[in-house]
């Protein structure tokens, strides 16, 4: 398994750690048992556009470079805009992931779309874009362990 | 901190050890000067051939067996397989059962797995907090039914060392044949077959400074078990294959030098226990495995509110090299069936980190290793969505 | 001639060649400074990884098949293990017949002894005289319930290459898998997997120019064999075991040398044709094996009144190295089955003498060889009690 | 396999090869098809002391250095001593032989007592001390081809 450079460098420098404290909306994917839990903060503007973004993520390599990305994606964008983001626009940024990490990209599609979700319900808005529960029993995986 | 990318530390020589210097010169001159096939009849054939008993004999003295009771494999995992399935099938019609443990090596999970789905009964004996054998569940188990008994003498993650000579007893109690993954063990603490009481035992010579790709199987006399590999008819009629005499001389040679070394091995013990209680005053952290039965190298500790992959990634960019029992780490998706068997919740689990030391660490690796853990950790609790909160990191504990 | 110890000649390269030293200077840096594990998440393991895959295309680039097509094993043993087993379990329940040839290496042909012992059926076709597999015997056989056609690509012993796209066609025509054990052919002649249509095929580095003790099975994509290594999955899940890098590395070098060389093979092919005109200069001799398909290298006469293992001793002493099919060679007892396969009678399969040129041969070798060979057939001859009588060998024939 | 230096002397310089003209026993054991033939050939002087004896091999290593020194250890001796002649004693003499080679001083016990047989024969003494077929098929081995 081997990590493209860009995704190193989102690993190691991750653009937008962090929390927004006051954030228009807040999403919270994965769980401990899968090993990544991605939190997004977001911060939109009356014009629907997200001004802010940020995350905070537990997880791999992987998992910290595509919230990392996704986050980089959507930042800017309107919420329309937003939610056209797929888990392959994040690899294809990254410049490619290990077919086992591919579901780190899905988890920050789906992290950035249940902070709007989050979004859309405090202005009284039933949506719901991403699955409730991922879960990372259906991962298929070679195992390897020395 | 970061870009100390001159001299690396290697503390991941339970994956693999690098191969020892001595071991390269031992082989060079096979490569250059005896290069023969040993079944040959003329001179190149006949020196080969010498040299291939003569590094036998070498190992089987290391390991107190005999050395017609010593064969060579390709790797671990060839022995372990050939051991698993050649007793499973050799007793078949007549035992039907197999006895594992929960935490051995996927080259014996992997192959009981195959041979269940061949229709063996294969029972997994769990273990306890520490990493010990549940010997009195082991004991309810084996029964005349049992063909195989398959324990690990020291598992490769948590290092935990199985009291083997019971395992043995118990199974010879009841008429089964005992065999122990060895790979880690041999080359770390000593291992005498002539006491040990196994009718099988398997090797890896990269784990000691061999290079990988070299294995032994040692098959006590008189035990039969099928074939793995057939053809031609080397190793007296039991493991087919032209014979890699270079490596075979480099397993022998890495073997003496490993005996010589025994006695070093307490002073990576300490340093071992050093870098444990380093890493243990970490908050929210805890140590995988046994206090006291564990491999002399291994080091495996859990931080909470943080995952093994991103930790292994920043150390390897601090110039340290270890592993983890993360789901995400390497291949594997599935955090490791280790940690869960000895009762580690799975976010534990994920956020493991193992270190197995050699007789080529010092101290200073030590002391760097515990420092940049602390900031790698600290660094990734920072951007963790499930971290309550920043908890100041006590001082390093000064050194005993 | 006896004293002649100083310069020896290798003409047992079927055997085993000796290790080039391109390779040797290719796979020492290895030993040194990669010896990490291609598993392992750091800089020293993925380094490793970068350079098995390197190899690995390397490799595939000059067999002419994909990297993932390639799965490096241990030797050619445990790929013709692997191919037949692993086909022959994949299928069960559903075919349950395995072809093959009469004259296949004793990896292939004790593995299918061992498959008959569990309930396959196994069928050998017959050779002719040259020793080409009879074509309508196979295609008489092969039918709906047959798993696996395996045929030797080039024998080991007299060299008869096979019309293996032809075999595979018949195979494919009634929907059976075709595996081709080519150890003896890759390096030698030039092999095509994109051309030659079976789906599976083996090699072993040490007919080469790499060491003994690295292998490789090449399976077509998309069709599935049974593991016959369990374990940590690597080689994609399908070959388990820690990787062997340096000897990995030296395949890929020694591949490649051997196709820059290719060329040079007609100079052996008429070093080969010289020695076959030499010693059937000699009475009472014949040549064993096909008179034009046959590997470039491959020399194998019987001479009457005489027996293999006699000569061999004696050849051994005046400084050649060669082989023999004979009952005494070796640890085998019974005459070469391949040359009782091609209607050899017994008395002459145990006076067979097999050289196996290389590139490193020259004229001058084959001369020396001539004639010492002339000078142990009449010494032996002498002392045979079954010697018809003295008869004058005819002088050296001159060179064309 | 290796051949003690002793049996490596004796095949590469075999002691009493040849035939004697007017034997007053010759004796031929083993066939082709096994791979070994030996011949024995005996001159017994009236004392019934083996003055000469001479022999011919088509055989292997071992077939050659037996042959040979079963001739040594009998020449000089009486008919009787000959017959005690054991292929261990052979071996041993040997300094060892591979055990897939045992077979040959078995061979090479029975062609001494072959040609004894013969000599009685010749004196019409009807004695059978070699049992009339060596089977090769009976032995056992491990086969190894490269
Ligand atoms: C035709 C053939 N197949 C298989 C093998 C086995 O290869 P290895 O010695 O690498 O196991 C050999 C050589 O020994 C061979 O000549
Ligand atoms: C306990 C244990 N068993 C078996 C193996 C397999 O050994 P190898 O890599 O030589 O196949 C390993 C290491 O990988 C191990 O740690």
């Amino acid at each position: 398994m081997v990590y493209s450079e860009k995704v190193m460098d989102h690993f190691m420098n991750p653009r937008n750690v962090g929390e927004i404290p006051d954030a228009d909306g807040v999403g919270m994917v994965g769980n401990a048992k899968c090993g990544d839990i991605m939190q997004m903060f977001i911060k939109v503007s009356d014009k629907g556009i997200i001004e802010d973004v940020k995350f905070k993520t537990f997880g791999c390599g992987a998992a910290i470079a595509t919230s990392s990305m996704a986050t980089e994606l959507v930042k800017g964008k309107t919420i329309e805009e937003a939610l056209k983001l797929t888990n392959a626009a994040v690899v294809e940024a990254l410049e490619g992931l290990p077919p086992v990490k591919i579901h780190c990209s899905v988890l920050a599609e789906e992290a950035i779309k249940a902070a709007i979700t989050d979004y859309y319900k405090r202005r009284g808005i039933e949506m719901n874009f991403a699955p409730s529960e991922h879960s990372c029993c259906e991962r298929d995986c070679e195992r390897r362990k020395n | 901190m970061q870009d100390n990318n001159k001299k690396r530390i290697y503390a991941d020589n339970a994956a693999t050890m690098p191969v020892l210097p001595e071991v390269v010169e031992a082989m060079l001159p096979v490569f250059y000067d005896n290069w023969g096939n040993p079944s040959s009849l003329h001179e190149e054939g006949q020196r080969a051939g010498r040299a291939l008993e003569a590094a036998r004999t070498t190992a089987a003295g290391v390991l107190g067996c005999r050395p017609e009771e010593l064969y060579f494999t390709s790797c671990g995992t060839e022995s372990d397989n050939w051991a698993i399935k050649g007793a499973a099938y050799a007793a078949r019609n007549k035992k039907n059962k197999i006895i594992t443990s929960k935490i051995e090596h996927h080259a014996v999970l992997s192959t009981c797995e195959a041979l269940e789905k061949d229709g063996f009964e294969v029972k997994y004996i769990g273990v306890d907090k520490g990493g010990l054998i549940d010997l009195d569940e082991l004991r309810q188990q084996v029964d005349d039914k049992t063909a195989l008994v398959a324990v690990i003498m020291a598992n490769n993650e948590i290092g935990t060392i199985q009291p083997i000579s019971e395992v043995a007893e118990i199974a010879h109690g009841a008429g089964a044949l005992c065999f122990t993954d060895a790979v880690q063990a041999v080359g770390s603490i000593p291992v005498d077959l002539s006491k040990l009481g196994v009718d099988m035992l398997s090797l890896s010579g990269h784990k000691f400074g061999a290079p990988k790709g070299i294995g032994a199987l040692y098959i006590k006399k008189g035990v039969r078990i099928r074939n793995l590999l057939e053809g031609g008819g080397h190793e007296r009629g039991r493991r087919s294959g032209t014979e890699n005499l270079p490596y075979i001389v480099g397993l022998a040679r890495a073997l003496e030098i490993a005996r010589e070394r025994m006695g070093d091995m307490k002073r990576v013990a300490a340093l071992r226990d050093r870098l444990i209680e380093g890493l243990l005053a970490i908050p929210h952290s805890c140590l995988n495995g046994h206090p006291t039965e564990r491999l002399p190298g291994n080091v495996n500790v859990s931080f909470e509110y943080v995952e093994g992959e991103g930790m292994v990634l920043w150390l390897d960019k601090m110039g340290i090299s270890a592993s983890t029992g993360s789901a995400c780490s390497s291949k594997s998706l599935d955090p490791s069936h280790v940690l869960l068997a000895i009762g580690l919740p799975v976010e534990l689990a994920h956020g493991s980190l193992r270190f197995s030391l050699s007789h080529a660490n010092t101290e200073e690796d030590i002391e760097y290793i515990i420092a940049a853990t602390r900031e790698v950790v600290e660094k990734l609790r920072k951007m963790s969505p499930i971290y309550p909160g920043y908890e100041a990191i006590p001082p390093i504990p000064t050194e005993r």
